[in-house]
């Protein structure tokens, strides 16, 4: 965009500036609207789900529902606590709200890249963990039992399980060789736009184990405990109020749908789907972007499934979740990953593989032997390792029943 | 050595997850749970006194406002309690006609508890919805045949105010056509879901031994394994001809609370069916005409009757000086007794399972707080 | 512990499958039933029976609305007979008597040449605001004059304008027969007869007069009647979850009506000092007047369009009585 | 283990704990007496009427002989004609079912006899109950371990469901002092 | 570089600096502790500024996210925070000062030394052949292939021995971690009480009237964490 306008004329620090601005702009119009259509969308499909209609007064279908919470929220009244540490309780949903945005850059709409940075995932995940500033912030600034409660628990929660998900992303890594969305993107464009990283045994492993952690991360039902509203109110919104209160509630959902985009972007082929390179051009970048929005919907439904159908787990069994259960997973599913990239990529170290079923595959021919061979491996490995988690979990969930001993099991005589 | 510090926290009286205005004062240590107090009093309005002040009659209504998710019981056993008292006969149709609607009562209740305890275990409202849309059925039944849909002062001494008639019975047929999906949707829904095993199994333990010392009743003392119902203990209204089961717990966790309520609504099914099978025709009418409603006298004496509400053992006890009002009125509410073990189940659990066992122990505050 | 007072086969004990292996098959039951309700609710018809526990569920408020069984009791009103004019409530105080919370205050109506009292009330105060609506006052009169309204949209930012007089409790016996048909028929043929016995004793226009002192001229209220009289006798069995509901209609127009009288009566007064009354009283006729579309077109569907400015109409009333008054006191 | 019938207890108790009955109930004449409560007639019950010491050794007789195990309700009853304030307790028989068992115990109204034995150390249940009845008659229950005000407020004085508690004019304000 | 970098760079170093003196000079520890997130965040950009995305990002992931949460963490934890007067003690700032100084005295020579070595290598990296698709295609110190190359070859043996380090203090943390969690009181549940009276076992209590920590008859007494 930038070449564009310094071939109109203008100077190029002025083209870079204009063209930064619009982008910025298309970023947190895209990101606002996306976050009031989410707060549409999710109230509307868990209605029904519970046999009612939801919001359906405000324009057609109740698609201006959340512009009126808007107007709402934006003006009623900003309370501070007297007590509260004025500068910190202010700055909290800015940090928050700030970070969110971030992860926006990268994010690929379709076939179109605002931002192609090289380590691009470690980015989102990276600005993901700068929320736990701001919830820190809210927290400590709002002088208040509940905030600081719920601030901790969401700290606690979204360090921990950062760690499952930078290591359920490095299989992807591993297996495109590159942390570039575009790049990511354009590995799994094989087989007509399928290649989906999601349909190999390592990706789908990878999918579930990326999206149950983007899940806490995101704080999103059963891993909503930093704002159990049931326990401790609003965890560290509980002071906030009016416009802040929307900024946070804006961060939330705009890291949902941002933690949804990456998701597609990664484990569903992001923009690829059949019939996109045979249309080409705008044409065949706005189906990317049909299919791009479709997915990550789709994705956002599964959180709205899930919500309305589990409770909330306990902030101990979060954590021994992410500890206990998904970090083994991860790592598994990284040795299983690269033993893909081993058997598809490599020659020199196994001379008989290329012996018996020829070169590795390269981007156009297929090696379907090998694929094979990388599959039946890479499932077993996968599916032994899930079995052996579960049966170890369950066994330690048996044991740990009944608190004390034998005689609390008590039958009916 | 890094000590801990203890934290005092107030949780309520205005909490998303006490059930109304209640309020536990509570100690932890980290998130485990070292000491709980629970206050009450905020909708204290001496309810006792006011059934001292009233008529017998007068006084029907207030009791709709005791648990005022199930007024149908209320009524049952205030009016059982004044029939008692003055040696009043009750028709076999109204008995019938009491039971449906205290049968009808426990599952509206049992539904609406155990989505509320869902809620606040944090499944987003599905239980709780789905329980509501069976109680909306239930209430507009209640509303036909009473005139209200919560506050129903449906009974009479003697009977209740108004008969049941095909229109009813049609419906609450076709009601009943409804329940069993409705009760397999929720256990499906819920029953088995790892997270809630998770978070129930094991968690508020009254062991039986315990449960009768701490008085509580209802699906309390039967999810810690003591099969003690009223219903069979000592048979009131016609209880003693269906055939129905007592579901009782083993362990006495909030998940065997949640199972026996889940299995008592079953039970009620079972019951609804017998009484409508059995209920006898309108000749022997439903409510006793001999009984002066308004100016009605009781003998000298004391009375106490119970019934097995949803909640657990709800009776009136009522002390007469041959007037027209009571001389003392005391009501024995279930869900204010059930608390008094509150404390002791709570200890050493986390502060996100002591709502959860707050909502397992199902409390109204109309009725703690009398 | 033996429990001897139960047979074994009346006791058994909750299933807890607690040694089962857990592999999250629970959880994806519970995702499936969800997701069911959700095709259900989206794509299949709408909960429409008792039996059904799939579909949509809700009543659009404002525009549905459910029907009210006859015996819904909400506020206590008082009846009037729509030929004479003259209301059923003889101040016998029974109801007085049994409310639970007190909250009915009736004098007694007094001759006027003799101060012997007559069956009928000269004051009869509700508040509103403290009564529970548990029925016992309609359930005592032995004149069928206090019956219980279906109207609960009394929501109001002006407190004392739930202390309901006179005035505003009266509807016509019409009324209600459209509110209660059967529960009315059951009890028409004492109810009037009690009442003849009772207008006989009545000087003048007592217990017609609604508490006012209105000379000449038909009541007040009499003018009332044919639009009473025209509402529709709808079933009011609850058959189905929607039902056609005019119950708003009669009053409605009743307060237009009046409205327009005590605009005119005004007018006709003159004086300087009717000129507020009238002023205050004009928007609010004009207000009614729009309600009409919206009654009309009421009977063609399930659902029932009604002015939502009902505390308005009652207001309108209010002022009309008001107007009429000082119109009366200024000729 | 086995029920009791109604008023059997006395007799019971009168043959095996001779010490714990309430000697000025202890007439065989009849079972009940007539009592005046605000002009009314109250008939007062003579079954079981135990010393207010005794309670504590009562219900653990009930219980450990006839398996009365379950106390289900405590209810204070103000007799202000006779100075009486009575405490019924009534238990159950949980393994047997069948109706209750009522205890008595009557004590005077003034604070220094309105004083009895807490039940809580062995029926936790009693807990709140003790402390409705400490609420609202004003009956001390030593050996509770958190006798407090249940409903009203710390700073509330009187026991207002006490037959002699004024029914009219606004408590709050006359305690406020305003 | 052009103007507008520099000009960001010099607004970026200014930035973080001051971030950087606001963190000893600030009187509140948690405001403290906010600052050096600010100036970490700072010197991310810098990284950013210099193409270093990788470093940037990691910067950001580690520093940022983790590692003064972690400060914040240990802050909270150990002292009284929701209270009055949490302040910073400046008892020993000629240690600090010291410390500053000599780190100071050890980078700018090493950067004066090496930073003509560093330039040629860059260059060197660019016009030389990509290892693998997808690596970076400007300066290629920084770059995520770069680092792993590094570490898997020229600097193995360092970048264990680090790795066996941090391994050692991660298992000591949880010994220590496990000590104090079996030392703990806690608070018994209803059922355990009732467990240990049926065997006899009245449980000790400390003056406070908590339940002490013991063995009971050789069997520890689980603890609620390790149930889930």
């Amino acid at each position: 965009m930038a070449d564009a306008l310094t071939q109109l004329g203008f100077a190029s620090w002025l083209s870079v500036l204009i063209a930064s601005i619009i982008k910025v702009t298309l970023i947190l119009v895209g990101g606002s609207v996306g976050m009031m259509f989410l707060t549409w969308y999710e109230r509307r499909s868990i209605s029904y789900m519970q046999d009612r209609r939801g919001p359906n007064r405000v324009g057609p279908q109740g698609l201006l529902q959340p512009i009126s919470e808007a107007i709402k929220t934006m003006t009623k009244e900003d309370a501070t606590p007297r007590d509260a540490d004025k500068i910190v309780h202010f700055l909290a949903p800015v940090v928050m709200l700030g970070a969110t945005v971030l992860s926006f850059a990268v994010i690929p709409w379709g076939r179109m890249f605002p931002v192609d940075l090289n380590a691009a995932v470690l980015f989102v995940i990276a600005t993901g963990g700068l929320h736990s500033i701001g919830m820190m912030m809210a927290g400590w600034g709002s002088n208040n039992k509940f905030a600081l409660l719920g601030g901790m628990r969401g700290v606690a929660q979204l360090i921990s399980y950062e760690i499952p998900q930078v290591m359920a992303i490095i299989p992807v890594v591993l297996m495109t060789g590159s942390m570039s969305l575009q790049k990511i993107v354009e590995a799994q464009n094989d087989f007509a736009g399928l290649g989906w990283y999601v349909f190999s045994p390592v990706g789908l492993l990878g999918f579930a184990l990326f999206f149950t952690a983007s899940l806490a991360e995101g704080e999103r039902t059963p891993f909503d405990i930093p704002e159990a509203d049931s326990e401790i109110i609003a965890g560290y919104m509980t002071e906030y109020s009016g416009m802040k209160f929307a900024v946070f509630y804006l961060s939330n959902y705009m890291s949902n749908l941002a933690v949804c985009f990456i998701t597609a972007t990664l484990y569903l082929g992001g923009g690829n789907g059949p019939g996109v390179d045979a249309l080409g051009g705008i044409a065949g970048g706005l189906l990317s972007l049909i299919y791009f929005l479709l997915k990550s919907f789709a994705l956002f439904f599964v959180m709205v499934l899930i919500r309305a159908t589990v409770p909330r787990l306990r902030v101990d069994q979060l954590m021994s979740f992410a500890w206990k259960f998904l970090l083994p997973l991860v790592l598994v599913n990284i040795l299983s990953a690269s033993f893909w990239v081993a058997l598809l990529r490599w020659d020199q170290q196994w001379p008989k593989l290329t012996e018996w079923f020829g070169a590795p595959s390269t981007a156009d021919a297929t090696n379907w032997g090998r694929l094979a061979i990388a599959i039946v491996l890479t499932l077993l490995i996968n599916a032994g390792a899930v079995a052996l988690i579960m049966r170890l979990t369950n066994r330690n969930v048996q044991k740990h029943l009944y608190t004390t001993d034998e005689e609390l099991a008590l039958g009916l005589s | 050595m890094l000590k801990t510090e203890e934290l005092q926290i107030n949780i309520g009286p205005q909490h998303p997850s006490t059930h109304g205005v209640f309020r536990m004062l509570v100690t932890v240590d980290g998130e485990t749970l070292v000491d709980l107090k629970p206050v009450f009093g905020y909708l204290h309005r001496n309810h006792e006194q006011l059934g001292e002040v009233n008529t017998y009659l007068q006084n029907m209504p207030f009791t709709d406002r005791l648990d005022y998710f199930n007024s149908m019981v209320n009524n049952h056993a205030y009016a059982r309690t004044i029939e008692t008292l003055a040696g009043v006969e009750v028709p076999e149709r109204a008995q019938y006609i009491r039971v449906i609607m205290d049968e009808l009562s426990r599952i509206l209740n049992h539904a609406t508890a155990m989505g509320f305890m869902l809620g606040d275990m944090g499944a987003w409202q599905t239980a709780l919805l789905w329980g509501m849309r069976e109680r909306e059925k239930i209430l507009d039944m209640f509303e036909y045949v009473s005139g209200a849909r919560m506050m129903c002062n449906y009974c009479r001494f003697g009977g209740v105010v108004r008969d049941i008639d095909d229109w009813f019975i049609t419906e609450l047929k076709k009601l009943m056509q409804g329940l069993p999906h409705y009760f397999d949707d929720f256990e499906g829904l819920l029953l088995n879901s790892e997270i809630l095993l998770a978070r129930a199994r094991n968690i508020g333990v009254l062991p039986k031994e315990l449960a009768l010392a701490y008085s509580v009743t209802g699906p309390v003392l039967r999810g810690s394994g003591v099969a003690y119902d009223i219903r069979k203990a000592e048979p009131y209204a016609v209880y003693d001809r269906f055939k129905f089961k007592v579901p009782v717990g083993t362990v006495g966790d909030v998940y065997d609370r949640f199972l026996v309520r889940i299995a008592e609504m079953r039970e009620s099914y079972k019951i609804l069916e017998q009484a409508l099978e059995q209920l006898p025709d309108a000749t022997g009418g439903f409510i006793n005409p001999k009984v002066k409603q308004q100016s009605l006298k009781a003998p000298a004496g004391e009375a106490y009757a119970r019934v097995e509400s949803p909640k657990g053992e709800l009776g009136f006890y009522v002390v007469s000086d041959g007037s027209g009002s009571a001389y003392r009125y005391k009501v024995r509410a279930p869900s204010f007794i059930n608390l008094s073990a509150l404390a002791d189940m709570c200890k050493g659990y986390t502060i996100a399972d002591v709502v959860v066992i707050l909502g397992s122990i199902d409390i109204v505050m109309g009725e703690v707080d009398r | 512990m033996t429990l001897s007072h139960l047979a074994t086969e009346d006791v058994f004990v909750v299933e807890r499958n607690d040694a089962d292996f857990r592999a999250g098959q629970g959880m994806t039951k519970g995702l499936g039933i969800v997701f069911r309700k959700f095709r259900k609710a989206l794509f299949g018809k709408p909960n429409s029976d008792r039996a059904d526990t799939e579909g949509q569920f809700n009543v659009q408020y404002p525009e549905e609305r459910l029907a009210m069984p006859e015996a819904y009791r909400n506020m206590p009103i008082l009846l009037y007979d729509d030929a004479t004019g003259h209301e059923l409530c003889t101040s016998c105080f029974q109801c007085e008597r049994i409310c639970p919370p007190q909250v009915i205050h009736i004098t007694q109506a007094k001759d006027p040449a003799t101060g012997k009292p007559v069956p009928a009330a000269a004051k009869f105060v509700l508040e509103y605001d403290t009564c529970m609506s548990c029925g016992y006052c309609a359930e005592v009169c032995p004149f069928d004059a206090i019956k219980m309204d279906h109207d609960f949209e009394l929501s109001t930012a002006n407190h004392p304008e739930l202390d309901v007089d006179y005035n505003r409790l009266l509807r016509p016996v019409s009324y209600y027969e459209t509110i209660a048909p059967t529960m009315w028929s059951d009890v028409k043929e004492q109810a009037m007869k009690k009442l003849q016995n009772n207008i006989k004793r009545r000087p003048g226009d007592i217990g017609r007069d609604h508490g006012q002192k209105i000379k000449g001229g038909a009541p007040v209220a009499a003018a009332a009647t044919p639009a009473a009289g025209a509402a529709p006798a709808a079933a009011a069995k609850p058959r189905g979850p929607v039902a056609a509901i005019g119950k708003n209609m009669p009053e409605d127009k009743t307060a237009k009506l009046l409205a327009i009288r005590a605009a005119n009566a005004a007018k006709r007064g003159g004086g300087a000092a009717d000129a507020a009354p009238v002023a205050q009283a004009a928007p609010v006729v004009e207000a009614v007047a729009d309600a009409p579309a919206a009654v009309s077109a009421a009977p063609t569907g399930p659902v029932a369009a009604i002015g939502q400015n009902m505390s308005e109409d009652k207001r309108a009333k209010l002022e009309a009585i008001r107007a009429a008054k000082r119109a009366e006191r200024g000729e | 283990m086995a029920l009791l019938a109604r008023g059997e207890l006395r007799s019971i108790l009168q043959t095996q704990l001779p010490n714990v009955l309430d000697s000025r109930w202890d007439t065989q004449a009849t079972d009940q007496v007539e009592a005046h409560g605000e002009g009314q007639t109250v008939l007062l019950d003579f079954d079981a009427v135990v010393k207010a010491e005794a309670i504590v050794e009562v219900a653990h007789f009930v219980r450990d002989t006839f398996g009365y195990d379950f106390l289900s309700n405590i209810t204070a009853v103000d007799y202000l004609k006779q100075g009486l304030i009575e405490l019924v307790y009534q238990f159950y028989n949980a393994a047997e079912g069948g109706p209750d068992l009522r205890v008595r115990v009557r004590i005077g109204r003034s604070p220094e006899e309105c004083i009895v034995p807490s039940l809580t150390p062995t029926w936790p249940g009693a807990d709140l109950q003790e402390r409705e009845a400490y609420d609202m008659y004003g009956v001390v229950f030593p050996g509770h371990p958190n006798l407090a005000r249940i409903y009203m407020w710390d700073e509330f004085k009187g026991f207002p469901m006490r037959k002699d508690f004024p029914k009219t004019g606004d408590k709050y304000t006359h305690v406020t002092g305003e | 570089m052009n103007p507008i970098a520099i000009g960001v760079f010099i607004v970026i170093a200014l930035l973080t600096l001051g971030s950087g003196i606001m963190v000893v000079t600030v009187r509140n520890i948690i405001h403290s502790a906010l600052w050096l997130i600010a100036s970490f965040i700072g010197v991310a950009a810098l990284y950013l500024l210099m193409e270093a995305e990788f470093l940037a990002v990691v910067q950001i992931l580690v520093y940022a996210g983790a590692v003064s949460i972690l400060v914040l963490f240990a802050i909270m934890l150990t002292r009284q925070v929701t209270g009055e007067g949490v302040r910073v003690v400046f008892e020993r700032w000629w240690v600090a000062l010291l410390i500053a100084l000599g780190l100071f005295g050890v980078i700018v020579p090493t950067l004066w030394k090496h930073g003509a070595t560093w330039e040629e290598a860059a260059k060197l990296a660019q016009v030389g052949p990509a290892p693998v698709e997808g690596a970076a295609n400007s300066l290629q110190v920084a770059t995520a292939t770069e680092i792993g190359r590094s570490f898997m070859g020229e600097y193995l043996l360092p970048f264990e021995v680090v790795s066996v380090l941090l391994l050692m203090a991660l298992i000591g943390a949880v010994v220590i971690a496990y000590e104090e969690r079996t030392r703990r009181r806690r608070v018994l549940t209803l059922a355990e009480e009732l467990a240990l009276k049926k065997r006899g076992i009245v449980e000790p209590r400390d003056a406070e009237g908590a339940v002490m920590p013991r063995e009971a008859e050789g069997k520890v007494i689980l603890l609620d964490s390790e149930q889930a």
